[in-house]
């Protein structure tokens, strides 16, 4: 199981890492940060391969991966 | 005739098209966009041309080829696209090509930001190109003369056969104020001198700036100082606004005329004998009525938005009649009504004549 | 646990001032990637356009220089000159580069100008609000164009990689996209290399990315990223316009 | 008279078309109007705001900085400009989003849940209106006639259709400030 | 007897400023040739650039416009555009045309700009005396290359039909030379072609036609001519690197 | 020193090299064409970099890039080509970048002719680019200035991290006189704000003239404006050549004040009183000793070559206090000494000093 | 025979006709014209075969052929 | 004393150079010298003229528009320039190739057959050197012995195998004048 570091204040709510995810497992947070977006959150920890489509999808390089 | 709330902008653009204006060629410079952008949907519709050039050393060129082939052409741009003009403007100005400028100036120097400013007033008026030549400049103060002036710039420029600009900045660009815009000018007739083909003349049309025999370029200067002599007789424009009784006459223009305005009737309601003199035209200067009033023992202050720039033109013009006092405010943030209202008022406290 | 995917040094920890989704993002990381590959942070010099990654100074921790709308290639000439051992790099779009910035950027490939520009190409105008480019592409609307670009009246977009390539200056030229992780990871690979030439001193070296402006095309990021891959690259084919390997032949 | 206001809120919340309301409102009322838009310094995204001014002489200054009154769609907003604004002067401020009560005395206050009313009126959008309804009821720089003529003209003919909503959630705000 | 060779009636009968032996002469003849050739004198409006030529004006009896050095082809865009029915032609050199001006050419070029353009490759900077110019051979030695131009620091020249051939706006392009009688005809040809196209409406024209710099190369007229099919042809080659047929298919 | 007779280009091209300038950007244009020339010449002996530039537009960036770098660079044009770098010249000033900038001018406007001319003065010391900038505008007068002046453009332009330029001419420039050339400077010391790599400092260095802020920009003006004020404080240069006993001072600068040395020295012949006030340095100009010579009642001619720039600020230094003619040559013609002799005897007939 | 008319004052001696024209029939004068160059002459009009290479190749339309 | 000279001729008749020798030679005599070019209108080709100015002072205008003396090579140049020459000053000219005389009263006037004299040396190129010979002869601005020194700074190394022949031809200029 790999672990996922995202940065809430960096991201935009863009919805790219969502779509990149090859395992469906992302999704927007309820809450809003300090820019006023809807941050992304991994829903489902337990089903990330680490395969890091996500980070080098996003922008805002909010996303770390380890593994 | 009906009024419309328009930008700045929008109202200057439709003002060119209803003055004869059917060739646009610009580039993309915040805070003028919208003229453009209203060309670029609007030129199609009275089959005029709008075009988007590669740049606006491009654009200037692309204006001196249809002014010179006897259209009305205009450009538009922001402090360093107009900058970059400035060898094509020199040039246009030494063929005597008319054509219309706009400069909705924005801070800087270089890149700047994109608040309004004067600072871009010595270029637009003592040269900002090679060699001695002047442009018409028109500094509107209201939404209206955003239609009125380039009407008339694009007159004048054809009557003188001479570059005009209008001298606005980002607040008179963006602001939305009601106005009257004029009929559609019936078609333009052409011109004798213009670049159509020879068309069974005898003589080409040759439009050019050279002079590379001494004797025609001193020949070239004379005729166009001779110009300039009766542009400054006869096209100077300004607006008096309770000088006659004012003790203490304050001096803008465009944005900062408004800004003036407002304390000057927060004063008035005190009391004070204020007035405005706000010069339409920058170049030809009203010289001659603040000599006039300078000689009535007026005192003078100088607001703009740059380190001083006009008050040399006052100072110039009440030379030793008068004093003249300077309140600027550096490219980045506007004089508010309270700050003029203030100055204004220390300067009449220091006079004695609060 | 290691890192899989990390934050690159060569980058600050500001947020960026693009939209959601804008994929100026993404090649920035490219960029400091690149440079923290190569170690070169200390002797990296970079000239921001003027354009939306106007502030790109903020958003690397190297030495900087902003450069006049166009003039990147300029700016960077005059740095490297001063400083032959530095690694110096542009970055440009494609109003900058292709448009006012023509000049520019042939005649410092044809001189062989030992820099790295990275050309982002996304077919619009995004800083001053959406404009015609000389990469919008046939029909696109902008508010420059906003019947859609007739090309009978305006003409048609530029492909900047083919045209530079016929030129004897270049080193390396490449154009890729990032629309999915994998043309991001075959993007990062060509950044590198183009830093890679610089290093060893073989030349002028362009890689043109293939980017979306969701917000002045008018689109979802996910959506925009499918125009670039549906509508752009058909015009834009990618693929290496010039290799080192070329090179060496040529100077032979 | 001259009356000044400033609208401010976040970029999408409507601000910028309140202003441009009631300037052309003022004008179909034969009044000197201006309106000035003012994008906060982040180039894209962010805050914004527009200066209106409608007045029985001719136009000055059209950037207000010591407004007569105020709309602010958001907490930000509400924030930068509450101490500007005049003594006397009115405050509408959108209580459904600023959980915060300014903190000025010598002004009217009006707190209003703009975005809630909006909600039950079925659109979001209209929150705007209602905050615009509120300020003309406290303040009668134009007329709520004069609000729908103007809306012809600002909103494009295909927008038209909506009208009847804005005007309702206008008058909410109407009634709000009769309170 | 009847005439096999005069006067053509667009030239005025001014004596030109050229200095004896230069091309220059040959060029303008070949243009007036073709104006003649058309019947279109009375709605011909040249654009003479900044350069040897610039008093091109003085010897063409047609009208005229004197652009700023390398906006010859912005000139010609405003007039072709208030005058679509006319014939316009820009005369330039190729530092006015590949160096300074070259973002205007590509852009009148991919624009599709009706307009012809006549561009005098000689290899240098005539008018200024003799400097290098963006045409200059490696190893030439200019005013600004006294030591032989240097492609390692100062690089190569640029083929100017190679690089607008790569734009989808031009709709003919062709490189000739006037060295011999027989290259001399087949220029006029190409020159008589580009006003053809632009009479037709097919877009815009190049004709590169390589010209010879006595004075400043240092050769008597003769032994420049050499130097240009010996030394100039193998670099810049003759040909045509768009054709109206192409265009055709390429409208399709 | 051995003296050496040198055409003004060329003396001040070596000059450069001799103060350690090894970055040169040029483009070619009659009448500086001498400059890079000598520059494509020397530079390789000193191990310097001659590129020439595809255009003046890019020629100025790449001296805005080398100077930024922390390298004595320079540009040299003529008026058309300086007009073209406007812009990047508000840039180098916005982003406070030492450069030398030279100025060969010619006549114009447009494309002109290749005489000398004075008519790029407002262009040189008032801003022809956009926004509220300075440059330090030296004029040389004689070969030796030419030498002696670039070395010392070169120095302030660092010390106050400020463009400099040259404002020279046609004459000024194909003239040649004996001059003597100083040693060559030893290397210079790196600068810590330019952009060289980080290497090993904490904060990168940026160079920029971006306000993107509101405050950001009047902070940076706000600065500019301070160091001018130092600059008006400390580099005021000038010549007064029998200023002391005149009636009547001549105020003229480079090749003009020649032609008017010429004519004052038959004038002192005759016994007259005239003397020669010549600005050295156009920006900052000075003001305080016309102001001062003005409150003595001297009366003033200024001699120019331009329909009257330099006569503005002369006016504007000495005010109300003293009475200013002017004598101007348009461009494509240069005054001569006979001209200048009558027009001055004239004058003082007419005030009765003869 | 063909005819050439040769306009002197045109002409600037460059001898590009000369080498031009495949007979060897052409020559410079000893005279010089108001612009001070040797102008070009025909020196055999009898072998002129009117091929018009002396005038297609002269910079300054200096000859006229008739045939 | 000042002594403001100008040289005039076809460009390759050395007119430039033998402008540049006296104003070395002066600056080799401890004056002030100034040497300025002047190419006609013409951009290629035609006549060219320096001003050259000798003076115990600082030089002031480098363009000498009232000479003290004039060699003239060809005749536009002397026609141009004749009447211009100060009262009392000196017209040296090339009668070689100049067949008229100077309309010209109150000068000193030499007719020198320079170019026929340089044939006599063998080498055309240095009739321009037996007409500063004659001009120095009658002014005696500076002594022959400063040409020497000036032609070897004024002509490049690989040249100055030539000097003797230039200063034969100085001489023939010399003496022509001495009669
Ligand atoms: C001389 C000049 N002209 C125009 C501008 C305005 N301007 C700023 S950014 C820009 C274009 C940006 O487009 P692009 O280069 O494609 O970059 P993007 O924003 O799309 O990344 C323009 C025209 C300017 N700042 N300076
Ligand atoms: C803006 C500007 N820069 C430079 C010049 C000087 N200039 C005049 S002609 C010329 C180059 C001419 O070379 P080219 O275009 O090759 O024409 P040629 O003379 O060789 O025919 C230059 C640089 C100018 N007049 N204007
Ligand atoms: S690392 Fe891969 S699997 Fe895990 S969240 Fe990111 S994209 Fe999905
Ligand atoms: S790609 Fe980045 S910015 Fe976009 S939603 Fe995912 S984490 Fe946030
Ligand atoms: S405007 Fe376009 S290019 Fe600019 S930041 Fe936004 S999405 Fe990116
Ligand atoms: S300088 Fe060269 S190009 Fe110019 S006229 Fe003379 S030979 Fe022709
Ligand atoms: S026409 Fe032919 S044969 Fe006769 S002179 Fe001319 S080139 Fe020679
Ligand atoms: S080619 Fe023409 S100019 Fe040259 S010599 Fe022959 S006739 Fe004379
Ligand atoms: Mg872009
Ligand atoms: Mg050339």
């Amino acid at each position: 199981m790999a672990k996922l570091v995202i940065n809430e204040e960096r991201c935009k709510g863009c919805e790219l890492c969502i779509s990149a995810c090859p395992k469906k497992i992302l999704g927007l947070s309820e809450k809003i940060n300090v820019q006023g977006y809807h941050f992304v959150e991994l829903k489902e920890p337990e089903n990330c391969i680490g395969c890091a489509f996500c980070a080098r999808t996003c922008p805002d390089v909010a996303i770390e991966v380890y593994k | 005739m009906e009024r419309v709330m328009m930008k700045g902008n929008e109202a200057l653009a439709e003002g060119a098209i209803r003055a004869g204006c059917r060739f646009f060629f610009g580039y993309p410079i915040t805070p003028q966009n919208e003229v453009p952008e209203y060309m670029a949907r609007r030129m199609p519709e009275v089959n005029g041309v709008f075009l988007q050039a590669e740049s606006e050393v491009s654009a200037i060129n692309m204006v001196y080829g249809a002014g010179g082939a006897g259209a009305r052409a205009m450009t538009s741009s922001s402090s360093p696209g107009i900058s970059l003009k400035q060898e094509g403007i020199s040039y246009i100005a030494g063929a005597e090509v008319p054509c219309v400028i706009v400069n909705v100036s924005r801070g800087g120097p270089g890149l700047g930001g994109l608040t309004p400013s004067q600072s871009d007033y010595f270029q637009a008026t003592k040269g900002g190109g090679h060699g001695d030549y002047h442009l018409i400049v028109f500094a509107p103060g209201t939404g209206q003369e955003m239609v009125d002036l380039i009407g008339l710039a694009f007159d004048k420029a054809e009557e003188y056969r001479n570059p005009t600009m209008i001298l606005s900045d980002a607040i008179m660009g963006q602001m939305m104020e009601p106005v009257v815009l004029p009929e559609m000018r019936p078609e333009l007739k052409e011109k004798s001198w213009a670049t159509t083909g020879k068309k069974g003349r005898v003589k080409p049309n040759v439009i050019n700036s050279l002079g590379i025999l001494d004797k025609d370029l001193e020949l070239m200067n004379i005729k166009l100082q001779e110009k300039y002599a009766r542009i400054e007789a006869n096209e100077v424009r300004y607006e008096a606004d309770g000088t006659d009784d004012a003790d203490l006459i304050v001096v803008a223009y465009g944005t900062t005329s408004r800004v003036v305005r407002s304390a000057l009737s927060m004063l008035r309601e005190e009391g004070k004998k204020v007035g405005l003199l706000r010069p339409i035209t920058l170049w030809p200067f009203p010289k001659k009525i603040l000599g006039d009033l300078a000689a009535k023992n007026k005192r003078f202050l100088v607001v703009e938005m740059s380190s001083g720039q006009l008050v040399e033109d006052v100072i110039l013009a009440v030379n030793d009649r008068s004093k003249v006092d300077f309140y600027g405010k550096l490219n980045g943030t506007i004089p508010t009504v309270r700050e003029v209202y203030e100055e204004i008022t220390s300067l009449l406290q220091k006079e004695g004549r609060a | 646990m290691k890192k899989v995917f990390s934050f690159p040094r060569a980058m600050t920890d500001k947020r960026t001032h693009y939209c959601p989704g804008c994929t100026h993002g993404i090649i920035h990381r490219l960029v400091a990637e690149a440079i923290d590959d190569f170690g070169i942070q200390e002797k990296t010099i970079g000239v921001a356009p003027v354009g939306c990654a106007v502030l790109a100074y903020d958003y690397f921790d190297v030495d900087f220089q902003e450069a006049a709308h166009g003039r990147a290639p300029a700016v960077a000439t005059g740095i490297k000159r001063v400083h032959p051992d530095s690694v110096v790099f542009a970055y440009q779009g494609d109003g900058d580069l292709a448009s006012i910035g023509a000049a520019e950027i042939i005649h410092a490939a044809t001189r062989g100008e030992k820099i790295t520009v990275i050309f982002v190409n996304n077919a619009v105008y995004g800083m001053t609000g959406g404009q015609m480019a000389p990469t919008t592409l046939p029909g696109q609307k902008t508010t420059t164009s906003p019947y859609g670009r007739d090309t009978a009246t305006v003409g048609y977009p530029i492909r900047v990689c083919e045209l530079l390539a016929t030129l004897d200056g270049p080193a390396y030229l490449e154009r890729v996209s990032v629309h999915d992780p994998k043309h991001i990871i075959k993007a990062g690979a060509a950044i590198r290399k183009a830093f890679d030439m610089q290093i060893k001193g073989a030349g002028f070296a362009l890689v043109e990315v293939l980017s979306s402006c969701p917000t002045n095309w008018g689109m979802t990021p996910k959506d925009a990223l499918r125009w670039v891959e549906e509508k752009m690259i058909p015009y834009y084919p990618l693929g290496v316009f010039r290799s080192p390997e070329e090179v060496t032949s040529c100077d032979a | 008279m001259t009356h000044e206001i400033i609208c401010a809120g976040f970029g999408g919340q409507g601000v910028m078309l309140i202003g441009q309301i009631i300037a052309y409102g003022g004008m179909i009322e034969g009044k000197s109007v201006s309106w000035f838009p003012s994008y906060g310094p982040e180039m894209r995204g962010g805050t914004a705001n527009c200066s209106v001014v409608v007045s029985e002489k001719q136009v000055g200054s059209p950037i207000v900085s010591e407004p007569d009154g105020i709309i602010a769609m958001n907490r930000p907003s509400l924030e930068k400009f509450t101490m500007a604004v005049k003594p006397g002067g009115t405050i509408v401020y959108n209580s459904s989003l600023i959980e915060i009560t300014p903190d000025r005395s010598g002004v009217k206050i009006l707190p209003v849940p703009a975005n809630d009313i909006a909600a039950e009126l079925g659109n979001d959008k209209v929150a705007n209106m209602v905050a615009l309804g509120a300020y003309l009821g406290l303040t009668k720089v134009i007329s709520p006639t004069s609000v729908e003529a103007a809306l012809k003209k600002v909103l494009p003919s295909r927008r038209h259709k909506l009208i009847p909503l804005n005007i309702q959630a206008l008058q909410k705000g109407l009634e709000l400030a009769k309170n």
